[in-house]
């Protein structure tokens, strides 16, 4: 492998997610946070070389509404750009890989989308081929809680399990302003909650929200300037598995073991519990159990700790909740987290995942330290 | 940008619907005439995989060519099971309470997706259950010729 | 047998339902509201003051907030145009008829407008225009308050003043 | 770039209105496998695969990639999404360019597909939003008062954009996986129905189905293949805001920018007389006029009059799209790696028929949105 460039997350700026905001566009959400991202760093629009942007045509309910997002991302004079019709946090993958090949040395990535406009089980039955499982009638929560009974079958876990990995991630929760649900409920209070597909009851799947959010990423010689503290990556990777529901091992993250590999061994470290942090794209309780499995973390152990922001079961806004994972571990890792900080905080991981049942996983390694000399 | 103007809300609903013709292609296209014209499962052997169901065309594992075509029995073990509650209309393929699978059919090294509709107090991971096809004029060449599976066991 | 039929199903159907509930913004409701009173609405520009019709949250240009709201002219210029022969989805309108650009009077960048009242072939670009509205009591805040934009008989603009506000 | 990257190998499939013989997977297999064929390589030489198409809205499928991720042999391997309009099929190319020159990838599969028959794209593309004037009946009323501007502006007398059909037509008829394949004359092209004035019905791209697919490769691996790989020079991808007053929608900013950084990087200082051939991205008639501009191979205004003396028909100084080009192909997400991966061919001397003589150096270009996107590379035979 040649040799790799120091780059570092050096801005992030999101808006409080809400399950609806009825005054704005998706488009007008953007635009506040762009520019909060950009002063937070004290750069002017023009000192920015590259923009890349993570959204989806029908969950804006319409071809092409990244287009519009042009605007507000303030692209005049043209700028150099991408659109990634992905979670934002594969626009941060590739900015990275930009700025690995040497063309640029900063780059805003910008994530948006109304989940609320439109009935994202339907939207979702679409990810699936049109010819078997979508043919079914499959939806996320469907097909997630197949997933969660092949685990649960496998590993001896229940619905208490479930309650309590829901409860840890809702206390958490309640300490981070931006969150959608920010008030701690027990183990018990969500095990009473309705079941949709069982074996997942309402209680313990993520809450479809909506926001925006920018992050900025600069490469050494231009982070340190723009930030009292850059968050620099260490190690990334990212892995597709086959959709086929019924020929993986759905108990098993098999993408998000291989990924979590990948980046552990670019950032030098031995394992994911080297990490203080973690935070986890999971989208209900039992997907956080089977990353935690996948990336060799034990939740019972102090360290690291799992989704102090509350992860996503506190906030899911589809095509941004990778890229706000990322941007909690610059939180954390800049002193930018408030009361939910975690203390002496040095490395931690982020966690993106895009597909029905964790098929597509990406995991980026963060740290307070350069990783190449 | 505190002084950005604010007013009442203006939100409006709109269905976008529209018929999408999917062509099957010669692998798919064939396990559907089977299901349709014999009642049978074909499945194919890919590298990687074994025997794959339902059939492709490639392996998934790997995207190399299928091989052989091998027909499978239609009935088998439970793998998987999501339980739902409250079906979505014009989305679910029932209106009352059903059950999703994942069935691994006899002869088969992968498990198809499908549902269960009756008797799901005696749905279990491991349960046996084999297919209730549709009745011959119904059967379109169609995942859903089956209708659903049946707990025999 | 040992081989499925030859002869394979060439396709399924697949019928797509999407209900979505849609958010206008209020820059975009403002601006649809004032039609019902005949009144076009713009933004300004905080930086440039230039104006964006309808309503832009942020110049692209300046990348700063146009969060002032102006009234504009209901009369422009015809900067260029096409004259459409195939039908508009989801409207009628008697074809052919012209698709104009149309930059009003005080604003800086150009709305998607019908030109009627005027034969194809008689379509300019410099052409002045004015909006036609619907009669009151008719009108309901949507895009369609503007029925459509007619020549108003004044002399042509020149070219130096719409060539590069396409 | 930090190191260089090479084309090793292209596929294509035979595009046509209707590719109802094969699947969405089948179709992009077909690219696919040609690909791996190309540079003689399989599934299992490959580290990662980029995948770009337009709206998902033309087939009705969500983010495809996720199902044809078993049918790309992407199982267990990186994969990104590209979508950025029109240009979408170029900017992934350039995507996967990335990945290779980033030094962490050897070799990247890249594909750009469209199956339009299988949805309607008329109203995929113009659905009927709230709070949204409706859109002048598709892409063709969007963009024909651009075309007009352009005639107005540079005095071009009225049969430039017919010609450009005409030539476009004889080009097709050498390659034979274009989806028109029959000449038009002059009179057949001015006689057709007018359908946005200025605009003819043969003056506008089908609708195809099909896909293209290339293999990206770093040095040591190119140098390794069995024939002579393309040598990306530069590659960039640059997009304006619409609502800028002012904005050169004839000329837009964003392409010239965006060629501008190209040149330079590839140290293209007289493009007329360096570059043996291109492949841009005309959807209607007078793109062509109005882009060879935009690309610098003419002053401001004089793109039609190179289109007059023939300058760029096959053969002659700049054969512009000797593959027929977007006028005679059009797989929408598909049509700019298509424009990319023609030039490869050419300057590995493998495009058949329609290979310009001596060949060494040539440009791929593809546009989008409000001719809002652009995407553009060089590739050259030489290192």
């Amino acid at each position: 492998m040649t040799q790799l460039r120091n780059v570092a997350i050096v801005g992030f700026a999101q808006a409080p997610i809400v399950a609806r905001d009825e005054h704005r566009t998706a488009q007008e959400m953007l635009y506040p946070q762009v520019r909060r991202a950009l002063e937070e760093c004290g750069v002017s629009r023009d000192d920015i070389d590259y923009q890349v942007a993570g959204s989806s045509d029908y969950i804006d309910g319409r071809p092409f509404g990244f287009v519009m997002a042009l605007d507000v991302m303030g692209s005049w004079p043209p700028r150099q750009d991408l659109h990634v019709e992905m979670d934002a946090a594969f626009a941060a993958y590739y900015a990275w890989l930009r700025m690995q090949a040497g063309d640029c040395d900063t780059a805003i990535v910008c994530g948006y989308g109304k989940s609320s406009e439109g009935d994202l089980d339907r939207v979702l039955n679409l990810q699936l081929d049109p010819f078997y499982l979508g043919a079914i009638g499959l939806d996320p929560t469907s097909t997630a809680a197949l997933q969660a009974s092949v685990f649960m079958e496998r590993e001896k876990k229940s619905d208490v399990d479930l309650a309590e990995v829901t409860a840890r991630n809702r206390a958490a929760g309640a300490r981070n302003p931006d969150a959608l649900l920010r008030e701690a409920t027990s183990p018990d209070d969500l095990a009473a909650t309705e079941w949709v597909a069982a074996p997942l009851r309402a209680g313990y799947l993520a809450p479809k929200g909506e926001t925006a959010v920018c992050l900025v990423l600069a490469a050494e010689g231009k982070a340190e300037s723009m930030c009292d503290h850059p968050v620099w990556i260490q190690g990334l990777d990212q892995r597709i598995e086959m959709q086929n529901l019924g020929a993986r091992d759905l108990a098993v993250g098999g993408g998000t073991e291989l990924a979590t590999r990948k980046a552990l061994a670019m950032s030098g470290l031995a394992t994911a519990a080297d990490c203080d942090l973690v935070e986890l794209s999971a989208a209900n309780a039992a997907e956080e159990m089977i990353l935690c499995g996948a990336m060799g973390l034990d939740p019972e152990k102090p360290q690291p700790v799992i989704n102090p922001s509350g992860g996503a079961l506190c906030g899911h806004p589809l095509m941004m909740t990778g890229l706000i994972r990322l941007g909690e571990v610059f939180r954390q890792l800049s002193g930018r987290a408030g009361e939910r900080a975690v203390p002496d905080a040095e490395r931690a991981m982020a966690h993106a995942t895009s597909g029905h049942c964790l098929q597509q996983n990406l995991v980026i390694v963060c740290g307070k330290d350069r990783r190449w000399t | 940008m505190s002084s950005a103007p604010r007013t009442e809300p203006m939100t409006a609903e709109m269905v976008s619907e529209f018929v999408y013709k999917h062509s099957t292609g010669n692998d798919i296209g064939r396990f559907l005439a089977g299901m349709k014209d014999q009642k049978k499962i074909w499945c194919q052997r890919v590298r990687g995989l074994g025997v794959a169901v339902p059939p492709v065309g490639y392996s998934e594992a790997d995207g190399s060519p299928a091989g052989e075509w091998v027909e499978v029995q239609p009935r088998g073990t439970v793998t998987a099971i999501a339980r739902v509650f409250r079906p979505i209309a014009e989305l679910h393929p029932s209106d009352l309470p059903f059950a999703y699978i994942l069935v691994r059919l006899e002869g088969a090294d992968t498990a198809l997706a499908h549902i269960v509709v009756d008797d799901l107090d005696r749905l279990f991971i491991g349960s046996r259950v084999e297919a209730v096809w549709k009745p011959d004029e119904e059967r379109i060449g169609s995942i859903r010729d089956i209708a659903h599976f049946r707990v025999i066991g | 047998m040992s081989q499925p039929p030859d002869e394979p199903v060439k396709y399924i159907e697949s019928k797509i339902h999407l209900p979505y509930d849609y958010v206008a913004g209020d820059y975009r409701a403002l601006y649809m509201r004032a039609l019902a009173d005949k009144k076009i609405l713009g933004s300004r520009c905080s930086v440039t003051g230039k104006v964006f019709v309808p309503p832009l949250m942020s110049s692209p240009e300046s990348f700063a907030p146009a969060d002032e709201l102006v009234e504009l002219s209901d009369r422009g210029i015809v900067t260029t145009f096409c004259v459409v022969n195939i039908p508009v989805i989801g409207r009628e309108v008697e074809l052919p008829y012209v698709a104009a650009s149309v930059a009003l009077d005080g604003a800086d960048i150009s709305i998607f407008a019908m030109v009627q009242e005027c034969k194809a072939e008689d379509a300019r670009m410099g052409m002045r225009v004015e909006a036609v509205w619907k009669p009151d009591g008719e009108r309901t805040g949507d895009h369609t308050d503007i029925s459509y934009f007619r020549p108003t008989g004044e002399p042509d603009a020149p070219r130096e003043s719409y060539i590069n506000r396409l | 770039m930090k190191r260089p990257v090479a084309v090793v190998g292209v596929g294509q499939t035979h595009h046509s209105a209707r590719r109802a013989d094969v699947s969405i997977a089948g179709l992009v297999r077909e690219a696919v496998d040609r690909a791996l064929l190309d540079a003689g390589l399989t599934h299992e030489d490959i580290d990662a695969v980029v995948i770009g198409k337009a709206p998902d809205q033309l087939e009705g499928v969500m983010q495809p990639e996720q199902f044809l991720a078993g049918a790309l042999g992407a199982h267990m391997k990186p994969l990104l999404r590209v979508h950025t309009a029109g240009s979408v099929g170029a900017s992934t190319a350039i995507t996967a360019v990335t990945h290779v020159a980033s030094g962490l990838y050897e070799r990247v599969l890249t594909i750009a597909f469209e199956k339009q028959s299988e949805g309607n794209a008329m109203w995929a593309l113009s659905p009927s939003l709230p709070f949204t004037p409706p859109l002048v009946a598709g892409a063709g009323g969007f963009f024909a008062p651009y075309c007009r501007a352009y005639i107005a502006k540079s005095d071009a007398p009225a049969h430039i954009g017919p010609m450009t059909v005409v030539n476009a037509r004889e080009n097709a008829m050498r390659n034979e996986y274009a989806h028109l394949r029959e000449t038009v004359t002059l009179e057949e092209v001015t006689e057709s129905i007018m359908l946005w004035e200025p605009i003819r019905y043969l003056e506008t791209c089908p609708s195809s189905d099909g896909a293209v697919a290339m293999i990206i490769a770093s040095e040591e691996q190119a140098k390794k293949g069995p024939r002579r790989p393309a040598w990306v020079k530069s590659g960039y991808s640059y997009a304006e805001a619409m609502w800028v007053p002012g904005r050169d929608q004839v000329s837009p900013r964003a392409g010239r920018d965006c060629v501008k950084h190209v040149y330079d990087t590839a140290g293209i200082t007289d493009p007329w007389n360096q570059i043996d051939t291109a492949e841009i991205y005309v959807p209607f008639s007078w793109f062509e006029a109005m882009w060879l501009e935009n690309l610098g191979f003419c002053a401001e205004g004089d793109g039609w009059k190179v289109i007059d003396r023939g300058d760029q028909r096959f053969g002659r100084h700049l054969p512009i799209n000797p593959s027929g080009g977007v006028l005679c192909t059009n797989p929408i997400g598909a049509s700019g790696m298509l424009r990319l991966g023609e030039v490869a061919l050419q300057v590995m001397g493998r495009a058949g028929e329609h290979q310009v003589d001596g060949c060494k150096t040539a440009l791929g270009h593809a546009y989008g949105g409000g001719a809002q996107y652009f995407a553009i590379w060089i590739v050259s035979s030489e290192l």
